[in-house]
């Protein structure tokens, strides 16, 4: 019955999507011929013809995440900050900490090739989010990497895990230095994560203004963050 | 100088000093709250004076409309913002002595960002941008219900996780097909050029949207988590998401509706939609026994009553429907509020433990009282003008059948009026349970931190019903906010 | 080239059959993995190789290490659903 | 063979919403619904990256050997599932420890046998 009507629901769902789809098709190819063309304003043409003048940087998807619409990236950063307060918040309150079977350790090769490991990946991740506004990646892939190598950890050699205090305490200063970065925009130019910094030359690693500050810090905060994700769920202790 | 930016960017900052701040001292964490609300109600109370003249467009990073996202600072949005700051403020004050268990510390950050999400919301004028606050709103809320972690919370965690997480997606679908069928994001820029685009595509991707918006603001089909998570949380975050959440949801619905899609026909689905989550809202609260879940039964009645007034879709029924969100915002964060300490003195949530609370707290019983009668509609009190707009802009249609559906909501009222007095008569006139009063010790009134916002409250609805000129002259320019497109469009876009 | 997509849409899509099909969590949560990994792929194939780089280590790596974690402290299997 | 071009991706991305939403309708196990969130998570953002796609672009980043005359694809869905990523890994961690600590209390993970409240 739950099923015949599950399936019932997803046929007219996508019933509608194909009807959705049919005719001159959505998406920036069927724009880019579409009829009123002179009088459309189209994100996407604008950005590639003008943000490296713009920003200085030639990653245009960068400039887009981090100057175009700074905004959302401020607000996801403070929706993966959600995510991780919420998690210990779950996992941490209304009861004692049930302290399961110590896991057992890992054996000499992988615990030596874990504490090999660890600094390089740290290292890469911080590549990719230094390097985010000149090549593909940037503060969340960087972040995403540094945290892998957190999950390392956990796996194989627990008695390195980070300390989550210091976890804690870098991914709120991180979160507070992009608004006060934001904010001396406001103050400098009257707008909002206004670029404040001089633009440098174009494919250069100090250039493009706040970009790579910008990305610096998201990519400390994403790593602590999902760091601090993986820490909690693995069962580490605090 | 103050920039409605501000709004946004404080209590943002405030939320990420809080677990640092937490981590040094604990204790004063709980202020943070309270302090980034009265900043946004005093930075709100500057703007709006401004902002009635000539809404604010607020550029971010410098680029002008439609390039990068921007905020509308407009009546609506800052009233709003106003709203969310008084009712946040309240909340944050009571919440002080009221969370004491678990991590405290914790529960502020996600207090903070979850109003930090509502205000984005009402404030920004980009798609997308409303969708990430809206995610914020939507997982701060998850997280804040199964704050306590019993059995109760967390399973209705699970339940508001799932549809919500649904829903999610389905918005972000619908932003897909709107990007790909107009090549912006901005809203004004999408209503623009709404009309040359083949209505079936459009009402496609507004589907997509209004179904998602719909399931945080719990019209009919898609509130079966909401008696659950209302229910469950702490009684604070009851308040928060009876008063702020539901309407954060309503708005975008309303946004998406009336200003990208111009109004239509879907006013008229949300009309139908609108009578039938009163009628049920009010009916299943009629039988309820447990109070926490009459409330939010009663709330998803108050929210069919919004839907339907903006379902009227003229002036004076937004209008009254605006008034409407004000008046349940106060009158249901009271109730929740002065529950909190009734259910935490007797630990339970049945009515019948709540017998002869009268005697014992009679401050709480009183503003109780006040609440449920305001949510009533009668006279002295808010919910009395907010609820005779809504009917007579219904009326005002001449039409038989917007007189029957007025006659309905008529029919929702005396529902609803039956079963709170229902309950005003257990709290005052009924004799207390055997054995309650052997430890009287323990049934002293509320702590003065929580009976501070709960008098504040009353006091507010008393004199708003008292005196509803102070407000109806806010409503008429919010509500053409929502509704004149083409201003709109000129506002931000200058053409 | 429109042959490869094909053949990468398809391994995409049957592992998200299998992923529902899947009484055991764990192969289920591969399966999950497999899906965003290829997705990756398909992403790096419409010109996003920033998507793709996000997609395989936040999608594939750590998504599915946190499922792993999660599966770790509850139940492997997924009862059957006519049981009592 | 355009044809077939066009909707290649779109028939992929919503095969993908449609078996995660079938998975999150019908099954009851917390974990499974969680994989289903999962799975329309990446089904949508890979609309989005399709809908930003144009038939021999390039990708959206200068270098200093650039291939000219070829149009670059809309940069800007790339920007939003970038976006969309976090928020996807955001969601489906909250539901995992919502799934633990179920498991805790309850000890099974099969919604419809937690039946305290009224669903």
């Amino acid at each position: 019955m739950k099923q015949a009507l599950s399936l019932a629901v997803l046929l007219l769902l996508a019933v509608g999507l194909a009807s959705a789809l049919r005719g001159p098709s959505v998406g920036a190819e069927a724009n880019r011929t579409a009829l009123f063309d002179d009088q459309k304003v189209n994100f996407g043409r604008r950005y590639t013809s003008r943000a490296r003048e713009e920003t200085g940087a030639p990653n245009v998807v960068a400039s887009v995440v981090v100057t175009y619409r700074g905004l959302d990236t401020l607000g996801e950063v403070a929706v993966l900050f959600i995510a991780a307060t919420g998690l210990a918040t779950l996992l941490h309150t209304g009861r004692q900490r049930v302290s399961g079977t110590a896991p057992e350790g890992a054996s000499l090769i992988v615990f030596t090739g874990c504490r090999f490991i660890f600094p390089l990946i740290l290292l890469f991740g911080a590549y990719i989010f230094v390097h985010g506004h000149l090549t593909p990646g940037g503060g969340f892939q960087g972040g995403a990497i540094v945290a892998s190598g957190f999950l390392l950890v956990y796996l194989g050699c627990r008695d390195r895990e980070p300390s989550r205090r210091r976890l804690n305490a870098l991914e709120s200063l991180s979160g507070l230095a992009f608004v006060v970065i934001g904010l001396i925009g406001l103050a400098a130019g009257g707008s909002f994560l206004l670029d404040f910094l001089p633009k440098g030359s174009l494919y250069a690693l100090f250039s493009a203004g706040i970009i790579p500050l910008v990305y610096v810090f998201i990519g400390f905060k994403v790593g602590s963050e999902l760091g601090g994700i993986l820490g909690d769920l693995s069962g580490a202790r605090r | 100088m103050v920039s409605p930016i501000l709004l946004i960017a404080v209590p943002l900052g405030l939320a990420f000093i809080t677990p640092l701040l937490g981590l040094l001292w604990e204790k004063p964490t709980r202020y943070l709250p309270a302090a980034g609300m009265a900043f946004n109600l005093v930075v709100g109370l500057l703007l709006l004076p401004r902002v009635l003249q000539e809404p604010w467009v607020v550029r971010t990073a410098g680029f002008p409309p439609p390039f990068s996202i921007h905020l509308m600072a407009g009546p609506l949005g800052v009233a709003l913002s106003l709203l969310i700051a008084l009712v946040g403020l309240l909340v944050a004050i009571y919440a002080i002595g009221y969370v004491r268990e678990g991590a405290v510390a914790r529960y502020h950050t996600l207090y903070l960002l979850l109003l930090t999400g509502a205000t984005g919301m009402v404030l920004t004028a980009d798609l997308f941008n409303l969708f990430v606050f809206f995610e914020m709103l939507c997982i701060s809320s998850y997280a804040l219900v199964g704050y306590s972690g019993d059995r109760a919370g967390i399973e209705s965690s699970a339940k508001y996780l799932i549809q919500g997480a649904v829903g999610s997606s389905l918005v972000l679908l619908g932003i897909g097909f709107v990007y790909g069928l107009f090549g912006t994001l901005s809203m004004a820029d999408i209503a623009r050029h709404v009309g040359s685009i083949s209505p079936m595509k459009v009402f496609i991707s507004v589907a997509f949207l209004v179904t998602g918006f719909g399931v945080e603001a719990a019209v009919l089909p898609l509130n079966a988590w909401l008696p659950d998570a209302h229910s469950s949380a702490p009684s604070s975050i009851s308040a928060i998401l009876s008063g702020i959440a539901i309407k954060a949801g309503v708005y975008a619905v309303a946004r998406v509706v009336f200003t990208i899609y111009g109004a239509g026909t879907i006013p008229l689905l949300l009309l139908v939609v609108g009578v039938l989550t009163l009628l049920i809202g009010e009916m299943s609260a009629f039988s309820q026994n447990d109070i926490k879940r009459l409330l939010a039964y009663s709330s998803i009645g108050q929210i069919g009553l919004i839907v339907f007034g903006l379902g009227l879709a003229s002036v004076s029924g937004v209008r009254g429907a605006l008034f409407l969100v004000v008046s349940h915002a106060l009158a249901k964060a009271l109730l929740f509020l002065s529950v909190g300490y009734m259910i935490y003195r007797t630990g339970s949530t049945e009515i019948s433990a709540l017998h002869g609370m009268g005697r014992r707290m009679p401050v709480s019983s009183l503003c109780f009282t006040i609440g449920a009668f305001s949510l009533v509609g009668l006279p002295p009190f808010i919910g009395f003008p907010a609820k005779f707009t809504v009917i007579m802009a219904a009326l005002e249609k001449a039409d038989p059948g917007f007189t029957a559906l007025a006659a309905i909501v008529l029919l929702g009222t005396v529902v609803e009026g039956a079963y709170f007095f229902r309950i005003v008569q257990a709290l005052h006139f009924k004799a207390p349970p055997e054995g309650a009063a052997s430890e009287q010790t323990e049934h002293g009134e509320a702590p003065v931190s929580a009976l501070v916002p709960v008098c504040l409250l009353a006091a507010l609805i008393v004199a708003v019903g008292v005196y509803p000129a102070v407000l109806t002259d806010y409503l008429g320019p919010a509500a053409m906010d929502l509704l004149d497109k083409a201003a709109y469009i000129h506002h931000i876009l200058g053409v | 080239m429109i042959v490869f997509q094909i053949v990468l849409l398809a391994v995409m899509l049957v592992a998200a059959i299998s992923a529902a099909v899947f009484k055991d969590l764990m192969n289920a949560v591969i399966a999950c993995a497999l899906v965003s990994l290829v997705a990756a792929i398909i992403f790096y194939f419409l010109q996003a190789p920033d998507v793709a780089m996000a997609e395989a280590s936040i999608g594939a790596g750590l998504t599915t290490g946190i499922f792993i974690f999660a599966i770790r402290r509850t139940a492997r299997r997924e009862e059957d659903e006519t049981s009592p | 063979m355009s044809f077939v071009a066009d909707y290649l991706h779109y028939t992929g991305c919503f095969g993908l919403v449609l078996i995660g939403l079938y998975i999150v309708l019908v099954k009851s196990n917390l974990i499974k619904i969680v994989i289903g969130i999962n799975l329309i998570d990446t089904g949508v953002n890979l609309f989005l990256v399709s809908v930003g796609y144009i038939q021999m672009g390039t990708a959206p980043i200068f270098s200093e050997a650039q291939a000219a005359g070829r149009e670059m694809v809309d940069p800007v869905p790339q920007a939003l599932v970038l976006t969309a990523i976090v928020i996807g890994v955001s969601v489906a961690a909250l539901a995992l420890s919502v799934a633990v600590r179920l498991y805790e209390h309850y000890g099974t993970l099969d919604l419809s046998r937690v039946r305290e409240l009224k669903w």
